[in-house]
């Protein structure tokens, strides 16, 4: 199906791609035009009987890192424009320039006094345009600058200013694929204990035991929340271990798209444990959208039916508590794992073990042991060593005055 | 029918409050009429915003939409035996492109910002800061600092490293102890608003 | 008498309870009950000394169930209710710097306010949403309204419609489209903030009432972020405060403060102390602070009563229960 | 063929996604725009298989006649009167006076508002029974929790007034919450983001595939 470059290194091929694309386009980055130019003439001012000394220096330019669409224009003030002044404001003018023609120029918007930029925010790439500033007078009188320099908008295909984020991903990524490769090749990646996890097949087999059923919740979020991926990801290992105890699993869902994803993933885990005949279609089933609808739903069945297991992996909000309480009060092993941050203190105390923040995405790794996933693990560590280095280095320099290390780690513009 | 409708809510409400009490077949009926009504609205809802409204008279001139409107009939394929598989195409669309946001969303925000505000002159630019917030500003360094350590999967927790885990799992716990402080905060509030409802805007005994 | 007759009984007793306070208030002859001052501290003092007996209780070795704790949960609510006591409400330096945002604002100022949350999460919200609006409308600053959740613009309405009864406001005579404009629900979550960063009105074509963008003066001239002066938040969980902070705040700019029920609040925080918030009111304490700053006494001051019982009720039945625990020998399941 | 290809999809839709962050060209500019409108309906496409499915599931309930099949009728019976309602009431169906807006004020509303309310009462159970000084880290919780309830609501001002300002409740729960609290969210914060780096990445690389259905 793939193209054979791709069968055999389809990390490397991805990657190389991404690298050689996002290359490409920094490059043409710097390709924009800054264009400025001094221009100062004054006209029109015979009939004032206040004369201003209209503004001057009109500089214009594409607005950088943009989709296109608009220029900034900056001006000098005028010498008269101070509080209480004659000058009371600033508006802008802006001609098409055809081959060297200007057309009429028309009013596309006005600032205050005391303003000396404004962003068009209406323009067509490509086309030229010719703007002039011209200040108002208290009595109405137009005292207009010169011409601008013409100028053209354009789009960019590289955003600089997230050049940081760039390096920082393709840093981590980086990591990640790298120790997957090692993984591969075969090297042993140690991966510390956790004990939410290492309790999954004890409480698998105490369902067993005691001939009860093993609840699974895959959270209440939606498949576009990659905790949500994250929990039915587990839920296939836990679905293969019931299916080999064979023990009866259910899975209550309330969205619709991760019913459909939930249904393959426990059905493949069936014929995967070797056990396809076991499946039924009922184990996966569809609650309702709606949060506390969902909740009341989970929770009369888990009070009628009594599971001796209840998993909670996912993401989370308020029905947390019903749920991890709920499953408390009928004395089932409940094992919880979030990444939402306010949900996480009821799962800690009414639950028997809590997978915390991002030991809920470790936990696909830990317990498949497949080197891939092992190795993405060590990444996202090494991805994290990286940050801690960062912090000493950056507290150290910046406590002693040294150098602003945190610009390092700017969005903002 | 105003009357009929404040008695409506009410005993809806004292319905779910009998759960307390123990599971009953007042508050069964009230859980069947809310999973039943929310299902519903949720359908009727998604179906008048997103087809009709964003596609039906929404689309415009935006071709793109189209596209939309195919993956969601792949997505009912499903129903389809013979052609379900098919299904599996908008939902790998839909979870590439989640991928694909969350990845840059969550690395700009939630890494590179946080550490950007964890990352500053711990006594102030020119030493400027006051005792209070020296110590403010190395408690959330130290306590930044060995939460990631606790964190660390790859390495065993013993020694020094295990040491810093530690202290990292005790902010940890204050984290959740505050964040259960605000909850029931948040929950004490809400059931006063239910309560609200019933003795002031029901009954009309709060003055 | 089985436990069956004793439940219909008491079902009974609190019908007919209801009907006759509901004739009473229908009818005009019951108009609410007050406890006088010495009653309430009766009142105070008999719960605290049940407690007392709980926790001797407990301490012999008897332990309660959790219907005693609901119960108590119950009364320590309802009761404040018709209590006259009153407390003093101190000021977070949170909910300072919030108001200082806002005070600064010149009069006709745009201030754009999200309703991110439906009628569940109103307790803790409304009132906050009520006394921004009433400050807004005080000091001639333009509210432009929107939602990411549907029911939002909803309850934005209920806050607008209620504040416009007050007599300074009504004597302004503000108009619908000039001074304040509800843009209304726009499915999307996160994206709607995304595309509100290039263009307003490609994803509010209408307001609410489907009256064309372009013809509503007040935000004709909005096109993006960079036109609105304060951005507000009310948030009760996804899409919310989190969303808007990443993309509104770090990718445009802007700058804002949120109100937010407390569960959402502690993750608030950071982005208080890394300035991506000015500010923020955290649940009904923040709402009643907020009513303290801004002047007004609404629902988040007057329930701060139940609320504070209902805190010394939580944690009283901590501590029972940890003496229950150490008391039997750490190994006691409730 | 049929696990391939959603497999292409997902990795070529996933490094469109990250990518788009980084050009503000066109059509990178429109991405986010589109998926979120196809998301939108994809979604309402997919609650179709979800209303479904509880139709037929509360059908089998009723034909099996078993237990408690009465409230599956219930289910039901509200769940067409809204869905009807709905529809029939047209683009409409939000406006005040309609059947829908009716059931959603007066049932819709007040039954989820009770869900919510209700949590109060589990958590006040919830910190009776499970909220344990079982070591060291369970006290750190128990104590954080204490402080911030005690003073985030005036009446711990009231206990603690014999104190000096510096160490009135309201200060301290301000305290931790401004500097401890703030620590360990953003611990879990940036864990939680560079998981979802990793786990994504799995994603558009093909490594993660169980959203497929599955390992390999």
């Amino acid at each position: 199906m793939y193209p054979i470059w791709f069968q055999k290194r389809p990390l490397f091929t991805v990657l190389s791609a991404l690298t050689i694309f996002l290359l490409f386009f920094s490059v043409s980055a710097f390709a924009q035009d800054n264009s400025q130019i001094d221009t100062t003439i004054a006209v029109d001012t015979t009939l004032a009987e206040i004369r201003i000394v209209p503004p001057s220096s009109v500089e214009v330019s594409d607005v950088g890192n943009d989709a296109g669409g608009s220029i900034d224009i900056h001006w000098q003030l005028s010498p008269e424009d101070q509080n209480g002044g004659p000058v009371i404001s600033y508006s802008v003018l802006r001609a098409e320039s055809v081959d060297g023609t200007l057309g009429d120029f028309t009013e596309i918007g006005s600032v205050p006094a005391g303003a000396s930029t404004y962003a068009d925010g209406n323009t067509v790439d490509g086309l030229k345009y010719v703007y002039k500033v011209a200040a108002t007078a208290a009595s109405g009188a137009v005292f207009e600058s010169g011409d601008s320099i013409p100028v053209s908008s354009s789009a960019q295909w590289f955003d600089m200013r997230r050049i940081n984020v760039f390096v920082g991903v393709l840093l981590v990524a980086g990591f990640i694929v790298y120790y997957i490769r090692q993984a591969k090749a075969g090297k042993e990646l140690f991966i510390r204990k956790i004990a939410g996890l290492d309790a999954v097949d004890e409480a698998v087999g105490r369902a067993t035991e005691m001939g009860k059923k093993i609840f699974y919740v895959p959270g209440t979020q939606d498949m576009d929340n990659v905790q949500t991926i994250a929990g039915v990801t587990i839920l296939g290992r836990v679905a293969e271990m019931a299916a080999q105890y064979e023990t009866w699993l259910e899975v209550p869902v309330s969205r619709s798209l991760v019913l459909v994803t939930a249904k393959e993933m426990v059905k493949e885990a069936y014929s995967k444990a070797g056990r396809p005949d076991a499946y039924h279609e009922d184990q996966v089933h569809y609650l309702t959208d709606d949060q506390f609808g969902y909740a009341a739903g989970v929770d009369g069945m888990v009070v009628r039916e009594k599971p001796a297991t209840i998993f909670y992996m996912g993401a989370f909000y308020a029905e947390s508590l019903i749920l991890a309480e709920t499953g408390n009060s009928i004395g089932a092993i409940q094992i919880a794992g979030t990444g939402m941050p306010s949900q996480l203190p009821f799962f800690v105390a009414a639950c028997d073990y809590t997978l915390i923040g991002e030991e809920l995405f470790a936990a696909s790794a830990y317990l498949s042991r497949e080197p891939k996933q092992l190795g993405s693990l060590k990444g996202q560590d090494m991805g994290k060593a990286v940050i801690l280095i960062a912090l000493i280095v950056g507290l150290l320099l910046e406590t002693f005055g040294i150098w602003n290390f945190s610009t390092l780690f700017s969005v903002i513009e | 029918m105003e009357h009929f409708a404040i008695w409506v809510a009410a005993f809806l409400t004292m319905g779910i409050i009998s759960f307390l009490y123990k599971d009953n077949a007042w508050y069964k009926l009230s859980e069947a009429i809310f999973v039943g009504i929310s299902a519903g609205y949720w359908f009727v809802t998604l179906f008048w915003d997103n087809i009709y409204g964003k596609f039906w008279v929404g689309r415009g001139d935006d071709a793109m939409l189209y596209i939309g409107a195919f993956l969601g009939l792949l997505m009912l394929m499903r129903l389809v035996p013979k052609v379900g598989w098919i299904s599996r195409w908008p939902l790998a669309f839909i979870v590439g492109a989640t991928a694909g946001f969350y990845l840059i969303n969550y690395f700009s925000s939630n890494v590179m910002r946080q550490v950007e505000d964890t990352i500053m002159p711990l006594l102030g630019t020119d030493y400027s800061a006051t005792t209070y917030d020296m110590i403010g500003n190395i408690v959330i360094a130290v306590g930044t600092f060995s939460g990631l350590v606790y964190f660390f999967f790859s390495k065993e927790h013993k020694g020094v490293f295990g040491g810093t885990a530690k202290v990292g799992i005790f902010f940890l716990m204050i984290t959740f102890g505050a964040s259960f402080g605000y909850t029931v905060m948040s929950r004490m509030s809400l059931l006063i608003g239910r309560l609200d409802f019933l003795f002031g805007d029901w009954l009309g005994m709060i003055k | 008498m089985n436990a069956r007759m004793k439940e219909i009984l008491v079902v009974a007793v609190l019908t007919v309870f209801c009907a006759i306070m509901y004739w009473g208030k229908v009818d005009g002859w019951m108009t609410g009950f007050q406890f006088s001052f010495g009653l309430s501290m009766t009142v105070v003092i008999l719960i605290a000394v049940s407690l007392l007996v709980i926790l001797y209780l407990t301490l012999r070795g008897k332990l309660i169930g959790r219907r005693v704790v609901f119960l108590y949960v119950g009364i320590s609510v309802t009761l404040p209710f018709f209590m006259s006591l009153s407390q003093e409400i101190k000021i977070s330096p949170e909910v300072q710097t919030l108001y200082e945002g806002i005070a600064e604002l010149p009069p006709g100022s745009v201030v754009l306010t999200a309703f991110d949350y439906d009628p569940p999460s109103a307790p803790e919200l409304q009132p906050m949403a009520e006394s921004f609006f009433r400050y807004c409308f005080n000091n001639d600053l333009k509210v432009v309204v929107i939602g990411l959740w549907p029911q939002g613009p909803q309850q934005a309405n209920i806050a607008i419609e209620k504040i416009l009864l007050d007599e300074a406001i009504a004597a302004k005579n503000l108009q619908y489209g000039i001074d304040y404009v509800n843009l209304g629900f726009q499915t999307g979550n996160e994206f709607v903030i995304q595309r509100m960063g290039s263009d307003f009105k490609s994803m509010f074509p209408t307001d609410y009432t489907g009256t064309p963008y372009n013809d509503l003066p007040l935000v004709r001239n909005i096109k993006n972020f960079s036109n609105i002066d304060y951005g507000f938040n009310l948030s009760a969980g996804y899409p919310g405060t989190v969303e808007w902070v990443q993309v509104a705040v770090d990718r445009y700019g802007l700058k804002m403060g949120a109100g937010n029920t407390a569960v959402q609040a502690p993750q608030c925080y950071p982005y208080i102390r890394s300035g991506q918030l000015v500010g923020i009111l955290g649940g009904m304490n923040g709402a009643a602070e907020f009513e303290l700053m801004t002047g007004t006494v609404g629902k988040g001051t007057k329930f701060m009563l139940s609320q504070s019982f209902a805190h010394m009720i939580v944690i009283a039945f901590i501590i029972i229960g940890n003496v229950a625990y150490f008391r039997g020998g750490r190994k006691q399941k409730l | 063929m049929r696990r391939e290809i959603p497999l292409l999809i997902t990795g070529i839709v996933g490094v469109v996604f990250v990518i788009q962050y980084f050009i503000p060209h066109w059509p990178f500019n429109r991405m986010n725009a589109w998926f979120s409108d196809w998301f939108s309906i994809v979604q309402a496409c997919a609650i179709w298989l979800g209303a479904l499915n509880l139709i037929k599931i509360s059908i089998q309930k009723i034909a099996k006649k078993k237990k408690d099949w009465i409230y599956s009728v219930v289910i039901l019976v509200f769940f067409l009167l809204i869905t009807i309602l709905g529809f029939a009431e047209g683009e409409e169906f939000r406006e005040p006076g309609t059947g829908f807006t009716w059931l959603y004020e007066f049932v819709y509303t007040p039954l989820s508002s009770t869900m919510f309310a209700i949590l109060a009462f589990f958590v006040a159970s919830a910190s009776y029974r499970a909220f344990r000084a079982r070591n060291l880290e369970a006290t750190l919780l128990l104590a954080a929790a204490f402080f911030v309830m005690l003073g985030r609501v005036p009446i711990g001002d009231v206990i603690s007034g014999f104190m000096p300002q510096g160490a009135q409740l309201s200060n301290l729960a301000t305290w931790i919450m401004t500097f401890p609290q703030t620590a360990g969210q953003r611990a879990i914060m940036i864990g939680i983001a560079l998981g979802i780096v990793s786990t994504s990445l799995r994603i558009i690389l093909g490594i993660e595939r169980s959203h497929l259905g599955g390992g390999d």
